[in-house]
């Protein structure tokens, strides 16, 4: 007979505010197997996790039930205290009363409180067949790859190589830089923009360990952390690299407006990155109107780009710096910080002109006998007036790229509704996929700014090198196996196994299936495939899930009023 | 014997540092000033703009740091001085007398529970006492009672030893001596982070004038499960449930007396802030006084929009000129300019005045720069002049990440951190 | 008479719909407390006799959530499951139940509002269907 | 088949043996005693056996899964007769190769089919519901069933059937209709041995029919893999792109 701990966190209020704690608690303590049901004010402090240690070596329990929040963060945390007390970790199990309970069902406490009573006994009811596990370890291809020749993408390879690790950087252009090869200068900094481009540049290409394929797009990739097999296709041939860890920095594209503000019909109406141009060329730039969140922060495209706002304060100084005059139409000044604050404050102290309007009135572009005018509601002043210029520049957003879509495909990352990519936490893991081995850098996660791009390349870098620098993955148990007494050999398994993991094999004068571990990535599709019961997925065995069900039966079904 | 490393601060940003620098091999010493790790974002009651519970997704990285075999912690310690250069510093830490065996103390509280001493609270911002010897906070990381030498009647004035008496585990020494710890480093991170600007200074705001004005990292308190109020909502004055609040951006920042600079975040931990408010009073309404709403980040523009159209959070473009006491004890009077075509001053009363007040870098990073021998910006943050390098100080081998160099939020903070960890990689490769 | 409220299952995938229920729960999008949820490392680990046991035991409605297809962590174990579903569904029909007590969908990791619209409409519709007749059938 | 004391049963006729009275009108489940007979055969000789088109497709499902090597069995191709066709309700009764007998058409329709698909579900899960509690959980269906290729049947798994007694649960019948849907080859030797008179032939042809609609496949081809088998390659199903992206 199992000795089961079950201990329910209140998670300050999080849970407790809905779910009655102690209500849970009692009827935990009355489920079989159950030695000790006990509670926590938060489970995952230093504290509840003390108390679980203790109440493990006290009650000499075996197996561990914590009822808290989701064991995509937490589990981990809660497996190393069920080893530091000496049960091994797969005898834990997770229920999710927080996310999938507390939180979803806030208006309704008693009805919350009864799932929690059935989600809890149906942990206890799988916590009752675990069996404990040891774990396999797959060694590390030391190779890295980047996607994406930007600012992002030559960071994280100048870094990746420094420390000595081969790195495959992938540009589906001929020439590397991305969208900076466009670009004037960076603020605040004030060496010109493709000095600073070069110097990167030139310093990925003399290394010998950067390996660079330009006109390449990825095709297809396969593999897991630490063994990723990537087919390439170089300028229309097929190429195979492999991989330990991939980064991708795949940037974004600035949105082309459609039609707003004149723009393609009224001359001297132009974007951002078609002025950073202009000013490329040293030309004159006159009398002009910059017009902030152009096609964004509004229904449709709500978010803000974040660093439009300092693109224009930094081009606006560079117009009054060039003897022409610079009004910068905006609904917030987005200069977050000490730099880009300065920086808001220099354009203010060098004349550049800020006029406030709403969303509800935006800006009317006018085209003149000479020039342009443009016609703005300034909040401020609560007066509509006229301003001249001789451009109208567009702040426009940066979007996400198209092909971004593939890339997600291809590496099974996911992307926001937006189509920028989606890391696996936004606060605590920004550079970092929920799959193992894949990082995220650069604009192609938000809209980035150069230093801000810098620095995530760096931690993308860091992440991608700790795989490859360790040597090793350490590799779950939750793979399949066969009960050979079960397996009748028909090959269900064999042909649903995406990783060619499974063949026949003759064991003891019988034809049997026959599971390699090391090939075997725990998804459990042989499972669903095999007729009979002969295969099973450690952690997620028929027996287990099959109690889960036939819990939630007695206590919804059965025991219910 | 592998590289050592030195982490200045043990916040998100020194946490994350921490993790990322141990998993590539070398050995941290993060050097944390109070007695426990986790910083400013432990007191936070929630996140934006997932309203995550900040200390749920804190609790597992500080336990990891602690429990890291690569990993030392030096709690209530602080750097002494700092020798030698780029790629042998000579750091010389200072562990402060805890007055506790650190390796007796079980964390039990009995000696918390007995002592009869009370001082302000820091964790709670000044909203709740705490004991002469004390756990700064129920998850705290090492979960190790400290005895605060100034206040304690025992060390002051040889009168108590209350604690000696029921500590079990015999972990009490008033005899205890600060510690020295010498670590010859191969690199220094310093996250030293941000502290509040006293808004007192500002009389305008009536901070310290009118009871029911508190601060922003004050009313996370008050919101957190754990905090001094149990998580309900109460203003100061009367212990009443507010129903008009006000918030009031900028207070010390973007202000060319006091501090230039934008301090990044307030817009949005304000909005957050209205948000939940409402979710512990649902008839509490939220008014934001503020001069840009700089909703940069990944969801940001969202997740005002959301404050404003589902939580009725009213946003309004006006920086308040005076704050006066409401008749009574209870409530402010707000005075502001109204903009957007009615002109003209109004007053308006609220029954409580959160100010959002400009984050400085924390006290104490002057001195450090001074040991560090880097150099800070003229907003006194430290210096971090390269393109290529962001996260460098002036200094070859001296890191600089997280607020310490910027204003800037947890995620990037974080990726900050981590970045830390591939520029000391890219520094230390081939140095023996 | 109260209103029927089905008790319900559902199976997620560990990679995508368990992290957009997840997501779902940290942006408080509330919805009916019927579901019970399940993680497995993939949706193509559901045996289809799970769902029939459960339906059999008298469960009213069994949701089988995965990733979107060609998001599958494990490549294609979503394809399998596209395949198996559909069958039991039609076994469901023929023996004279309403086949719709069993659905299969997909939510991304990104899709907390998805996963809402998922779980409301699945109970409203099992709730319309009324209880699994082989409730009260007992052999 | 020989007909000895008056009950017909099988018989096996080793090389230059005289094979006398045979009677070939009864049917018989003949590829189940072949699947037993098969691992005692260590000579390598051939065999050879008589096949109706539906045991020909019990052939080629375990030639598909290499159960038995081809070129060992032989096939004496069977025509059933009239009467045979009628009680299999079989739609498909001439073997590729005609060896014995009269070559008849099958038939288009199950009388029983139809009438259930035109009940109202309720009325349905009646039928069905009276027709289960018979169900005394012999296991007779599944020990003569040609395509029951398990030596543990997992219809005796407390996990998948929970009920201990008998008869038993709805998930007995619905599982093993799930697990014949891609291998069922319509014999009707499950109903055939039915000691309870349950229609389980009929249940088979339902499942099957809906199967072929969904997925254009019929069991007994050694050719084709099961669609359970197999990806979506080139489907695109409802719901597959994330609308928002």
């Amino acid at each position: 007979m199992p000795r089961i701990g079950v201990f329910i966190c209140h998670c300050g209020h999080n849970i407790a505010s809905t779910v009655s704690v102690e209500e849970v608690v009692r009827f935990a303590s009355t489920l079989p197997g159950v030695i000790v049901a006990d509670h926590n004010l938060y489970s995952c402090s230093e504290e509840g996790l003390d108390s679980i240690r203790k109440s493990i070596e006290q009650n000499k329990l075996d197996r561990v039930v914590v009822a808290a929040c989701t064991p995509r963060t937490h589990e981990p945390l809660f497996r190393s205290v069920c080893e530091q007390a000496g049960v091994n970790k797969y005898l834990f199990e997770f229920v999710n009363i927080r996310e999938h309970c507390s939180w979803i069902h806030a208006k309704e406490p008693a009805n919350a409180t009864e799932k929690a009573k059935r989600l809890v006994a149906m942990g206890v009811s799988k916590a009752a067949l675990l069996e404990p596990q040891t774990e396999g370890e797959s060694s590390v291809t030391p190779t890295a790859l980047v996607i994406g020749g930007g600012l992002a993408g030559l960071r994280a390879t100048a870094s990746l190589v420094a420390q000595g690790i081969d790195t495959h950087l992938v540009e589906k252009e001929s020439r590397l830089g991305g969208l900076l090869n466009d670009i004037s200068a960076l603020a605040p900094y004030s060496e010109d923009a493709s000095t600073l481009l070069k110097e990167l540049v030139d310093e990925v290409k003399a290394s010998n360990k950067a390996h660079i394929h330009l006109n390449t797009k990825l095709q297809g990739v396969t593999g897991f952390v630490g063994n990723f097999n990537v087919v390439l296709n170089e300028a229309g041939k097929e190429k195979e690299v492999r991989a330990g860890a991939i980064i991708v920095a795949t940037g974004a594209r600035d949105f082309i407006p459609t039609g707003e503000y004149g723009y393609g019909s009224v001359p001297g109406v132009i974007t951002q990155l078609e002025f950073e141009r202009v000013l490329k060329t040293g030309e004159k730039p006159g009398r002009v109107v910059f017009i902030q969140c152009v096609g964004s922060r509004q229904p449709g495209r709500e978010y803000c780009s974040r660093i439009c706002c300092n693109t224009s304060l930094k081009n606006a100084l560079k117009v009054v710096e060039a003897g022409g005059t610079a009004t910068i139409v905006h609904r917030d000044i987005m200069s977050s910080g000490t730099v880009w604050e300065e920086l808001y404050r220099n354009a203010s102290e060098k004349g550049v002109q800020f006029i406030r309007y709403m969303l509800s009135d935006p800006p009317r572009i006018h085209k003149k006998a000479t020039g342009i005018a443009a016609e703005v509601y300034d909040e401020a002043l609560g007066e509509r007036i006229e301003v001249d210029a001789d451009r109208v520049v567009l702040a426009t957003p940066l979007v996400s790229r198209v092909d971004s879509a593939e890339v997600g495909k291809l590496l099974k990352v996911p992307r926001d509704k937006h189509g920028f990519f989606l890391e696996a936490h936004v606060k605590l893991r920004p550079v970092e996929f929920a799959t193992d081995g894949v990082f995220i850098c650069g604009s192609a996660r938000w809209p980035s700014s150069a230093k801000e791009t810098m620095s995530q390349a760096l931690g993308a870098a860091a992440k991608a090198a700790i795989p490859i620098k360790r040597g090793k993955v350490v590799i779950e148990a939750i793979t399949a196996w066969v009960d050979a007494d079960k397996c009748a050999a028909c090959g269900n398994c064999v042909v649903s196994c995406p990783y060619e993991a499974i063949e026949i094999v003759e064991q003891d004068g019988k034809r049997v299936a026959k599971v390699n571990e090391t090939q075997c990535k725990g998804c459990g599709a042989c499972v669903a495939a095999c007729p009979n019961d002969a295969m099973q997925q450690r952690g997620f065995t028929t027996r287990q899930l099959g109690a889960m069900i036939d819990s939630l039966v007695k206590h919804a079904l059965e025991e219910s009023p | 014997m592998p590289k050592k490393v030195v982490v200045i601060g043990g916040g998100i940003a020194g946490i994350q540092a921490c993790l990322d620098i141990a998993e590539m091999g070398y050995e941290v010493h993060l050097v944390e000033r109070t007695p426990s790790i986790g910083g400013r974002m432990a007191q936070l009651d929630k996140t934006f703009p997932t309203n995550d519970c900040s200390l749920c997704i804190l609790s597992p990285k500080m336990i990891m740091c602690a429990g890291h075999e690569n990993i030392k912690l030096h709690t209530y310690s602080e750097i002494q001085s700092v020798g030698g250069e780029f790629p042998r510093f000579k750091v010389r830490i200072r562990e402060k007398a805890r007055h506790i065996a650190i390796n007796r103390c079980t964390g039990c509280g009995d000696c918390v529970t007995k002592c009869p001493v009370k001082v302000p609270n820091e964790f709670e911002e000044g909203l709740s006492t705490r004991k002469a010897i004390y756990l700064p906070f129920p998850q705290a990381v090492p979960r190790k009672v400290t005895i605060d030498a100034v206040h304690c009647r025992m060390i002051t004035e040889k009168k108590c030893g209350v604690c000696k008496k029921v500590c079990q585990a015999g972990a009490i020494d008033y005899d205890q001596k600060d510690a020295l710890v010498d670590i010859v480093a191969a690199a220094i991170v310093v996250t030293t982070g941000f502290d509040l600007f006293d808004a007192s200074a500002l009389r305008q705001y009536g901070l310290g004038a009118c009871k029911d004005v508190v601060t922003s990292l004050q009313l996370e308190r008050i919101l957190s499960a754990a905090g001094p109020t149990g998580g309900h909502l109460v203003r100061p004055s009367d212990g009443k449930e507010p129903k008009k609040l006000a918030f009031v951006q900028c207070v010390g920042s973007r202000d060319a007396k006091m501090f230039q600079y934008c301090s990044s975040v307030c817009c949005m931990y304000a909005t957050k802030e209205s948000i939940l408010v409402r979710e512990h009073v649902p008839d509490v309404e939220s008014t934001i006084f503020y001069m840009d709403m700089r909703a940069t980040g990944k969801g940001f523009q969202e997740f005002v929009n959301r404050a404003e159209k589902q939580y009725g959070v009213r946003y309004m473009r006006s920086r308040p000129a005076s704050v006066q006491p409401a008749h009574g004890e209870s409530g402010v009077l707000v005075t502001y300019e109204m903009v957007g075509g009615i002109t003209g001053q109004k007053t308006e009363e609220f029954d409580m005045l959160i100010l959002c007040p400009a984050l400085v870098p924390s006290r104490g990073s002057e001195e450090l720069s001074g040991l560090l021998k880097i150099e800070l910006d003229k907003d006194k943050f430290a210096s971090t002049p390269s393109w290529k390098n962001p996260i460098d100080s002036t200094r070859r081998g001296v890191l600089v990440c997280g607020f310490a160099a910027e204003p800037m939020d947890i995620p990037d903070s974080v990726a900050q951190a981590s970045g830390v960890a591939s520029r000391i990689g890219e520094l230390l490769q081939g140095v023996s | 008479m109260t209103e029927f409220k089905p008790t319900i299952l559902a199976f997620c995938c560990n990679w995508c719909s368990y992290a957009g229920a997840d997501l779902a729960g940290v942006s408080r999008l509330q919805m009916p407390p019927n579901v019970h949820v399940v993680r497995v490392m993939c949706s193509a680990s559901v045996k289809p006799e799970y769902v029939m046991k459960a339906i059999s035991q008298g469960i009213d409605g069994v949701l089988v959530l995965g990733c979107h297809v060609g998001d599958c962590h494990y490549m294609t174990g979503n394809h399998r499951t596209a395949k198996r579903m559909p069958v039991v569904q039609k076994i469901l029909k023929d023996i004279g139940l309403n086949e719709k007590r069993v659905r299969l969908d997909w939510v991304s990791a990104a899709e907390g509002e998805k996963f809402q619209k998922v779980i409301v409409d699945f109970v409203d519709e099992v709730a319309k269907l009324g209880p699994n007749p082989l409730k009260e059938v007992r052999f | 088949m020989r007909e000895e004391h008056g009950n017909v049963g099988p018989v096996m006729i080793s090389k230059g043996e005289d094979p006398g009275d045979v009677r070939t009108d009864v049917p018989y489940q003949l590829i189940t005693i072949l699947s037993n007979l098969y691992p005692w055969m260590t000579d390598g000789k051939k065999i050879a056996v008589v096949t109706r088109k539906c045991d020909e497709k019990a052939l080629a499902e375990f030639f598909k899964r290499g159960y038995f090597a081809r070129d060992r069995v032989i096939q004496i191709g069977l025509a059933c007769n009239r009467e045979q066709i009628r009680q299999c309700r079989c739609s498909d009764p001439v073997p590729s190769v005609v060896d014995i007998g009269e070559p008849h058409g099958g038939l288009d329709t199950d009388a029983l089919s139809e009438k259930l698909m035109a009940m109202s579900s309720e009325e349905r899960l009646r039928f069905w519901e009276y027709q289960f509690r018979k169900c005394n959980k012999c296991f007779a269906c599944t020990t003569n069933c040609p395509v029951c290729f398990c030596d543990e049947c997992v219809l005796e798994e407390r996990t998948f059937v929970p009920e201990r007694g008998v008869p038993p649960g709805m998930s007995f019948h619905m599982i093993r209709a799930y697990h014949l849907s891609d291998k069922c080859i319509e014999c009707g030797e499950c109903e055939r041995s039915c000691p309870a008179g349950i229609p389980l032939l009929t249940l088979r042809k339902l499942v099957a029919r809906d199967f072929k609609e969904m997925y254009g496949f019929s069991p007994g081809d050694e050719k084709t893999v099961s669609p359970l088998l197999t990806t979506l390659e080139g489907e695109s199903l409802d719901g597959d792109e994330c609308d928002e992206c």
